[in-house]
């Protein structure tokens, strides 16, 4: 009986999450072409619903109802499947989230490890659709994809190990914990700059959007997609942002640990922080250039990497010496 | 994707057993070929081993339509080959027709000529600057851009009534004058524009991913570029102090005080430097023309019918894409015997297999964009 | 620098030689020295200094480029232009014509070669690169054949065209080479 | 989604339906970037701040497999003619066309021998535009008028 208490609790939470998740997800969008047209002096979406709020039902309506084309000479079963495979691990990387005090579907000891297993399916459904697509802007797309996430993934992970480090955890709830007094941003600022660089690469956000370079290879690894699968791969990046974004908020800016004169719910105070966050994602998109690929991985190689490792280091000692 | 049936030099070509060279075919529907240019790239991995370009997907025939048309009707066709910057190619057109006649043209239409063909290299820079920056993922400052091309158009819509093919100048001066409103507005964009510039070079000048992908990127020495015939901005950036508003100067040039930008390296930082500079200088001649423009009549004595005598004429002006020249046959009849368009885009396009050989293939992009291509004019 | 150079063109222009003389008399006389006969004609629009044209012998026309390249009293390193005319009624009928510029003297030249249908230009792409496309262009639009180019194909028309669209008695209409009538559009799947 | 395609009757429920599909597909409308010559740039604009196509949720995709309209901004020339026949047909249903500019609609002053005499010889057009270029409020008369061809659109009701 309590079983199934239990779990009928964590379908509901699932559920909340889920729905929750894919709304705000949808609404990213949204808010990202407002945010941006603001940046460019234009408007955005204004005569879809108040101000543009039905945009993103609008285009998911459409994208639902659109000619779904599998190219003749596509893998076909690989080609079904590979959006299926992108999108299925951002949403269960919520399911480790805390989302405030009392608010998570579950905690396991190893959060952050499982986040960073998940995260790393992604790459083969990217590398999936690209293969089966049997077209070459699609190859190169996702092998660009592959190569960058790969090494990025290596960068993001050590700089984590900081943060973990001083949580002496992995459980994300307890690691928020640990960030009661000071977040852990002030004492690891070098391992957060890693962090988000790491994390705009894995994202394949502005700067380092080579794999869906539009000017250079149409649309990258979904060029041949359309309709709704194209639509799983559209949501799959907004959801990343917002893990890689949650875990930015978990790891070095206190969860849902607000300021304590400031009585918030802690949910809330995780949303403003999520929200800023992403505004940074979408304000860098409007001001940077695009790097090249083998820049990018110069970039991370010879000088991320290094100075990550120096992080972790330096870490250590002061841990060692004076804690 | 976009394949065509036709046939290319490049064929496929196994380079070692077991691996296999790609072979990618940009266009002619491709988003950074800046209209319908097909570029077909050998690729080693990533990085170009052999390039041929498709061209003619805009081939009008302009021309042939040349030979059968009068003088004056060919005006509005020369909006249509340089698109982007239309009074320049008609500046080419009517003086190249004028020369031809060997009428005087009237100081101030003189004037009012180099202004309006400044405020299109004006017009067509801001849009190569913003393709060139959204070609490298900049997508604000694509956006900037079209703010102050909006501003030129509408001086063009004030002194001529349309956008972009304005028809801007006929055979012996200007249709008529252009109204103050034009003269006050354009002092006004004149004393804004700097300041604008500054902006864009704020997002993009000192930004490191921007001199990252630019810097010894699609270098060309002064020699190969004149010995390609590179012309316009492409050949300054290599160094080589050439503006035919300088060496053989038209309309109002001659009079007006400018400095002509080079590049040091040929690289494309470097032909984004002269273009930014040029839209710098081309803002001190509007500011000059402006100050000096003599009062007067805007046209010469034309007859109703034009008959010039036979004999052959080649004149060329600085298009902001380089040399943009007319080579006129006349038999002594209305109608040209032979025109020829002499198109920057056309020649300086051709030098770009070897600008990319050697380089990556989201270097072809930042090339072709450093180029600054226009097809209409290319193809004709 | 770049007024020197208008300067240099000022002098040329109102020196008294040049005022009697024909346009390019000293270009003619530079190439008549060194390949004599190779200059079938001389001639300038109006006598302007810029006009100045040189009918030159056709096999003579890549050795006569070279030496206007290279010869310091003339330095045309850049080929402006590179076309043709086609006159049915002459007995040469396909006009090739280059127009040459020299940064170092700021002046220019135009070059012409006349040919017999089907006759072979010499091409020029080992004096001046730039020919190449240029050529290619004329080959497309009047047919003319280059010897010794390395890459002559079709530029701006279809590969598979047929006919040669700047020739006089080519109409403006074309000659349907590409029609897209019902059937066509039956092929299509509409 | 071939199942419910024109399978119904006319009443009040699949109206309903129809209209929203509608409304979905007409505020979504996502042209592909076909910039073919002189009214490509006035396409840009259209896009760029001033007149800001993004208003109405139009934003341009670079490949044809995630479009809704083909906006032909250009002279189609005969070599330019299959290419684009080719990129309308990877385009996913449904799809729509829009003829910008005198040159795609009849071939404007190009009559001649390169020139094909208006795009509707290879695709169908649904919606076409005068101008040379059309100015961007023409092309945003394109769009809207577009907007309510598709508002009469039927669904999953049988068609008329």
């Amino acid at each position: 009986m309590e079983i199934a208490a239990e779990a009928v609790i964590a379908l509901v939470k699932i559920a909340v999450v889920l729905g929750v998740v894919s709304l705000v997800v949808a609404y990213l969008t949204y808010l990202e072409r407002k945010i941006i047209a603001h940046i460019q002096q234009r408007l955005g979406p204004m005569r879809v619903g108040w101000h543009g709020l039905l945009q993103p039902i609008a285009d998911g309506v459409k994208l639902f109802l659109k000619e779904d084309i599998i190219p003749d000479k596509a893998d076909k079963v690989v080609f079904v499947i590979a959006p299926i495979m992108v999108l299925v691990p951002a949403f269960v990387e919520y399911s480790v989230l805390p989302f405030s005090s009392t608010f998570y579907i579950t905690q396991v000891n190893i959060g952050i490890f499982f986040i960073l297993a998940v995260s790393s399916l992604g790459v083969f459904g990217i590398v999936m659709a690209g293969w089966a697509s049997n077209s070459k802007y699609s190859l190169l797309g996702a092998l660009r994809s592959a190569a960058q996430m790969l090494s990025y993934e290596i960068f993001l992970g050590f700089s984590l190990i900081g943060p973990l480090m001083l949580a002496g955890s992995l459980n994300m709830q307890k690691i928020v914990e640990a960030q009661s007094d000071v977040w852990f941003v002030f004492y690891q600022p070098l391992a957060f700059v890693v962090f988000f660089i790491a994390a705009l690469a894995e994202t394949n956000r502005v700067p380092f959007d080579l794999p869906e370079a539009e000017t250079e290879l149409v649309a990258g690894f979904h060029t041949e997609y359309s309709g709704m699968k194209f639509a799983f791969f559209f949501l799959a990046e907004y959801a990343n942002i917002m893990v890689t974004s949650s875990v930015a908020v978990t790891l070095f800016f206190g969860g849902w640990k607000g300021i304590s004169w400031i009585p918030l719910p802690g949910f809330v105070w995780y949303a403003l922080k999520l929200g800023a966050i992403i505004f940074v994602f979408i304000w860098l998109r409007a001001t940077l250039p695009r790097y090249r690929y083998d820049q990018l991985m110069r970039l991370g190689w010879k000088f991320m990497f290094p100075l990550v490792m120096a992080n972790i280091f330096l870490t250590g000692l002061v841990k060692y010496l004076f804690l | 994707m976009f394949e065509v049936e036709s046939s290319t030099r490049i064929e496929r070509s196994s380079v070692m057993p077991g691996t296999e060279e790609l072979i990618i075919n940009m266009g002619p529907q491709h988003p950074s070929t800046h209209g319908v240019l097909r570029v077909i790239l050998r690729l080693d991995g990533e990085t170009v081993t052999d390039c041929d370009c498709d061209i003619g997907f805009l081939h009008r025939g302009t021309e042939k339509i040349g030979e059968n048309i009068t003088y004056t009707m060919f005006i509005p066709y020369t909006d249509r080959l340089d698109y982007i910057a239309a009074p320049s190619s008609n500046l080419a057109w009517v003086t190249a027709v004028e020369k031809l006649f060997g009428w005087e043209i009237p100081m101030r239409a003189h004037y009012i000529r180099s202004l309006v063909a400044e405020f299109s290299r004006i017009s067509s820079h801001l849009l190569w600057l913003a393709t060139h920056a959204l070609d490298i993922g900049a997508m604000t400052v694509f956006l900037w851009c079209f703010r102050e091309r909006e501003m030129v158009l509408d001086l063009f819509e004030t002194a001529f009534g349309a956008r972009l093919t304005v028809n801007a100048f006929r055979l012996g001066g200007l249709f008529q004058d252009v109204p103050q409103k034009f003269l006050d507005l354009s002092q006004e964009f004149a004393d804004l524009f700097p300041g604008r510039i500054g902006d864009y070079e704020t997002l993009l000048t000192d930004n490191r991913i921007w001199l990252q992908r630019t810097r010894g990127i699609g270098v060309i020495s002064a020699d190969d570029a004149i010995d390609l015939s590179l012309t316009g901005p492409v050949l300054r950036g290599s160094g080589v102090r050439w503006d035919i508003r300088r060496a053989e100067p038209y309309a109002a040039y001659p009079y007006l005080d400018f400095v002509v930008p080079v590049g040091e390296n040929g690289d494309v930082y470097d032909r984004y430097l002269v273009r930014i500079e040029e839209m710098r200088q081309s803002t001190r001649i509007i500011q000059q023309c402006l100050a000096q423009l003599p009062k007067g009549p805007v046209s010469c004595k034309v007859p109703r019918t034009i008959k010039p005598p036979a004999g052959e004429v080649y004149h060329s002006i600085e298009n902001p894409k380089g040399e943009f020249g007319f080579y006129l046959v006349s038999d002594g009849s209305e109608t040209p015997y032979r025109v020829r368009i002499r198109p920057p885009s056309f020649v300086n396009l051709g030098g770009l297999k070897k600008l990319v050989l050697g380089g990556l293939v989201a270097d072809v992009v930042a090339i072709i964009g450093s180029i600054d291509i226009v097809l209409g004019e290319c193809d004709r | 620098m770049p007024d020197e150079a208008q300067s240099n063109g000022q002098e040329e222009g109102s020196a008294p030689a040049a005022a009697q003389a024909p346009p390019a008399q000293d270009l003619r006389e530079l190439v008549e020295r060194e390949y004599a006969g190779t200059i079938l004609e001389q001639s300038a629009y109006k006598d302007m200094a810029d006009e100045a044209t040189l009918v030159v012998r056709l096999d003579a026309l890549p050795q006569v480029g070279s030496l206007l390249r290279d010869h310091p009293s003339a330095r045309f390193r850049l080929l402006s232009d590179l076309t043709a005319a086609h006159f049915p009624a002459e007995e040469r009928p396909f006009h090739v014509v280059y127009h040459l510029y020299s940064f170092d003297h700021n002046r220019r030249l135009r070059l012409k070669v006349k040919a017999h249908e089907g006759e072979q230009v010499p091409s020029v792409v080992s004096v001046w690169s730039g020919a190449n496309w240029m050529e290619r262009e004329v080959f497309d639009l009047f047919g003319v054949s280059f010897k010794g180019h390395p890459d002559l194909r079709r530029i701006l028309l279809p590969e598979d065209w047929g006919s040669h669209p700047l020739r006089k008695d080519y109409p403006l209409e074309g000659r349907g080479e590409r029609v897209y009538t019902k059937p066509r559009r039956k092929e299509y799947g509409e | 989604m071939g199942i419910v395609e024109g399978k119904f009757s006319d009443n009040f429920v699949t109206a309903r339906i129809d209209s929203l599909v509608a409304w979905a597909r007409k505020s979504a409308l996502w042209p592909m970037t076909f910039g073919l010559a002189c009214c490509a740039i006035e396409m840009m604009a259209s896009g760029a701040s001033r007149y800001d196509f993004d208003r109405f949720g139009v934003i341009f995709r670079a490949t044809p497999r995630q479009s809704d309209v083909m906006i032909v901004a250009g002279t189609v020339t005969h070599k330019m003619g299959q290419a684009l026949r080719r990129v309308y047909d990877q385009m996913p249903e449904p799809r729509w066309v829009i003829a910008m500019g005198n040159c795609a609609t009849c071939g404007g002053p190009y009559a001649n021998y390169a020139v094909m005499q208006g795009v509707d010889e290879v695709v169908p057009v649904d919606v076409y535009v005068p101008g040379c270029p059309p100015r961007p409020e023409s092309l945003m008369w394109g769009v809207m008028q577009l907007q309510k061809k598709i508002e009469q659109e039927r669904y999953i009701r049988r068609k008329a």
